[in-house]
């Protein structure tokens, strides 16, 4: 009852996992936060993010668990599967690192989700539409708030400059993978499901250099890594998050929560 | 004095008085003694229950329990602002409470151990605190009694959640659950019925504090209502309390209950408690590595200052 | 069969489980220095007295496991018994802090369990009795290793020193604990299994003055602390370890290692 | 030039150099390159596999990379000893590693992602280790060889338990387990080919090191015996390795093999793996962490030298 689970390798499912999961694990990240932030305000907007991103999981794993066809509900998916079956990109389940961290890789996520969330209203799939048309209100909120973060420490003191610009560099190689395609992104493309990642870029890109300018902070050079969080390919810090994140549900088999 | 005696009239009245209001200088410095003291533990209050949301065993516990969180900072925020319009800044009130000058409340010096405490803090610790804090919504300061509506009816609201979560696993858990729960309820029982507070006979400064409408019932009293309150739902759910005395007194018409271990209150509120140390230590250590992006944000806005005036 | 285990509540066993657990626990805290220690020596020193202890907890599990009746082996016994059920003193599970956290717990754990395996020598339970001895002349060495260390940093750099004082400072509230005595102590000393916890107290003080003395330290002031891990009421660190530790063999149903 | 003949006769005649004798500059700093990459791989190596000492799913297992892991430190230990003999401090080869000046093996630059990796690696990449290895005791120089000796032994041993530990999950092991060892194997069995280095024909500095006896077999043989030897292991095992192409030719008397992809080697070998970056920030972090330790250890020292004197 606590073993782990297989989801299906369906284009469909192999396509909505990658962002159920990136907003799972993100939001996980987030929380750690919690009762930690250097101010209380951002106790709290840490955690609405946090919270925001969770529901966008559960509704996104939840439908992904409608089209695997084997019945699993969002916490199976959630807690039962195995590191090589969490397709988030690598980048969301890196350590939280200091706030520059957090905020930058905030951002970059925001900047990727809302483009992703903005076409994902056209999707095929009336669900993943529905789901979407919620999410990018979040989303833009999320963005502006980590942006102004990236400005406000990008251009404040000579410590937060030199703190911000390490964690762009840090974050750097990690972009690649928001943005590589593969087959289940072509299909998504054909049965409308969502757009490939690769499209997504220009829209990054731009919003990026966008805050980037304002903030005064160089854009980071890219770099040849080559992160596969998709295949289930991930960092080593992944497992330890989900022995803490599965936890209980694997200790008290049958529970009823 | 007479200033003194027209708003000694007014608490008579069950005026409220406002902000910009003359006052008795011990009544403001009581009231954000107070204020404050609840705003910190708030604050404190997030670190229990915080240990638990990376662990939350389904995705929905998990967002009622990072909402729940949330709500609490939310209502420190508020309490904080409450206080400042009595004349002390946040920055101060912090320094007090990071400095060890000011108390919070000392049940967040017990660990939370595993998940079943999670649901047995809003269920009695919540409780116990919505039965400190329902007076408190008439109190004689408006901003605080304010403050306390708006707080106690979310504190409700978690209440019920943690008492939902509780009746989950008792009525469709599994044994290993239950176990937890029960678990859960011997060890938070007696800690909850201190967050009252020292019995009447030992509150010295009780009495001033209901004169000025700040308190409204003692602290036997309000113990006394939550353990009436507290039993027949503990019966619900189908766990035992900790206490071999606890039984009705028809005559009474309450519940009486055994004695109180006040040599662990009086060490934990002495700062002996099993997590003071770790709980001061983990807001000093929020506050002073957050030092430089609060330093930064101020150094930009004074930047963009200067360059929106040079333009 | 992952779900967890219940020892028995035989006073041999529960006079057992706390020793077996504390070795383990400390040895995974220990452990989590392989590769970051400040020096090459200590990555091997504190491997190997993490390696000792936990040769030690198999043991002391064993032969718990043994004398409960439910033919629990060592594994299970540390994989499938919940924190509830885990009887070290809370000093062990406390996070490895700096370097001089760890020494100063090393030292204060072998000056307590030195006596506590010197007289295990002579239990009234063979199995016991044969363990303590090879245990002695392991915390020997350990007890040996960690004084140096603490002498060391105490007498060391005005840096090392204010470390050193500061670790000693935040150990002592749980050293009470290691102290206490209950009714399973007072059985064991009848039934001659071991003795009394309370009565190591003198040697302990003994050897940590020495050490102090030496390395120009104030003893710190005793506190009024309780901590009952060997009622298994923990730290809110010990779920995590657990957590980590155990994360494997939940995960893996009837997995064979 | 008459003392470089006379060393390269001894070298010609199978000699042991030792560290007191006359050596070229060249060969000496050969050596120190490699030694002390060869150190350094030790201590960089303990971190992947460190990663799984907290999550070991047996006592025994756990036990058993404890001490693996240390044997690793102690490896690292002798090999900074051995090329300490050429005149270069274990500090200034940390130096060289921390600045990114020095390099280790490639291999570490991948992440453990499952407890299967911990066998996969004691096979495959100790296993590889191995065979770049036992030649080295026959090197030219001494105290290198002997020190290769030990360590050969002890990683044979590694080898060994790590081979046993998945023939345990393969034959008595659940199915979720048998897909743990093949995930793995399908992850490392192409980084462990490249642990060769590059092709003969791209591998410039090998030809002077065969001359001197550092080096004994070039990149491709090794390689070869490698594939010959794993193949068969692999067949026991009951896996599959990740190759279409690899089938026995009887001909050459050697098993074939597909084309290694030389763009992923030289990413991971310039600094672009995905390891790379966290390898050296966590061993420059613990340097770092510990210089109060280094420090205090001397100042210590110090304080107790100068007391024995005034006594």
């Amino acid at each position: 009852m606590t073993a782990s689970i297989q989801p299906s390798t369906r284009d469909d499912v192999r396509y909505l996992l990658p962002l159920g999961d990136a907003c799972l694990v993100l939001s996980h990240r987030l929380s750690e936060w919690c009762g930690h932030s250097p101010i209380l305000e951002e106790d709290l907007a840490l955690g609405n993010i946090a919270l925001d991103l969770l529901g966008q999981a559960r509704a996104v794993l939840t439908r992904a668990g409608q089209l695997d066809g084997q019945s699993f509900d969002e916490d199976q998916l959630a807690f039962l599967r195995d590191e090589r079956h969490y397709l988030n990109p690598v980048m969301m389940e890196l350590p939280r690192g200091d706030f520059a961290f957090t905020q930058a890789r905030n951002l970059m996520a925001a900047c990727w989700l809302l483009p992703l969330w903005t076409r994902l209203q056209a999707s095929s799939d009336a669900e993943v539409a529905a789901i979407a048309a919620k999410a990018v209100k979040e989303v833009r909120y999320h963005q502006q708030h980590a942006a102004e973060w990236v400005v406000r420490l990008g251009d404040g003191s000579e410590e937060s400059t030199r703190r911000m610009t390490t964690a762009l560099a840090q974050l750097w190689p990690y972009v690649n993978e928001l943005f590589a395609t593969d087959e289940t992104d072509a299909a998504a493309e054909r049965s409308g499901l969502g757009p490939a990642w690769s499209t997504l870029k220009p829209e990054w890109d731009a919003a990026m250099d966008e805050v980037l300018a304002e903030a005064r902070l160089a854009r980071p050079a890219d770099t040849p890594h080559v992160y596969a969080g998709r295949l289930g390919v991930h960092s080593e810090h992944m497992g330890h998050l989900l022995a803490t994140m599965q936890s209980l549900p694997r200790a008290y088999p049958g529970g009823v929560w | 004095q007479q200033r003194n005696d027209a708003f000694e009239a007014r608490i008579e009245a069950g005026d409220f008085i406002e902000a910009k209001d003359w006052m008795p200088e011990h009544y403001r410095k009581t009231l954000v003694r107070q204020i404050s003291q609840h705003a910190h533990s708030e604050i404190v209050g997030m670190l229990p229950e915080g240990n638990w949301i990376t662990r939350a065993p389904s995705l929905k516990r998990k967002a009622i329990l990072l909402a729940k969180v949330q709500d609490e900072g939310g209502h420190g925020l508020y309490l904080y602002s409450a206080a400042e319009t009595l004349g002390t800044s946040r920055d101060q009130m912090l320094d007090a409470l990071h400095s060890g000058r000011a108390k919070y409340s000392s049940i967040f010096n017990y660990p939370t151990l595993t998940w079943a405490d999670i649901g047995v803090i809003g269920w009695l610790v919540d409780g116990a605190a919505i039965m400190n804090q329902v007076p408190l919504c008439r109190c004689s300061y408006g901003p605080y009694a304010r403050a306390m509506i708006r707080i106690c009816r979310e504190e409700s609201f978690h209440q019920r959640q943690g008492y939902e979560s509780l009746l989950t696993m008792m009525r469709d858990g599994t044994e290993a659950q239950k176990a937890l729960v029960q678990d859960a309820v011997n060890r938070w029982w007696w800690p909850s019925l201190m967050m009252f507070g020292p019995a009447d006979k030992d509150s010295p400064n009780s009495e001033q504090s209901m004169r000025w409408g700040i308190k409204r019932l003692t602290n036997d009293e309000l113990r006394q209502k939550f353990v009436d309150a507290t039993v027949p739902q503990a019966e619900l759910l189908g766990i035992s309390l900790p206490d071999a005395d606890l039984k009705w007194n028809a005559e009474r018409d309450h519940y009486d209950f055994g004695a109180i271990d006040w040599n662990e209150f009086w060490r934990v509120v002495g700062g002996n408690g099993p997590c003071n140390t770790e709980r001061l230590q983990t807001r000093v250590k929020a506050w002073d590595d957050g030092a430089w992006v609060r330093e930064a944000a101020l150094s930009h806005a004074r930047k963009r200052a200067t360059e929106a005036k040079a333009a």
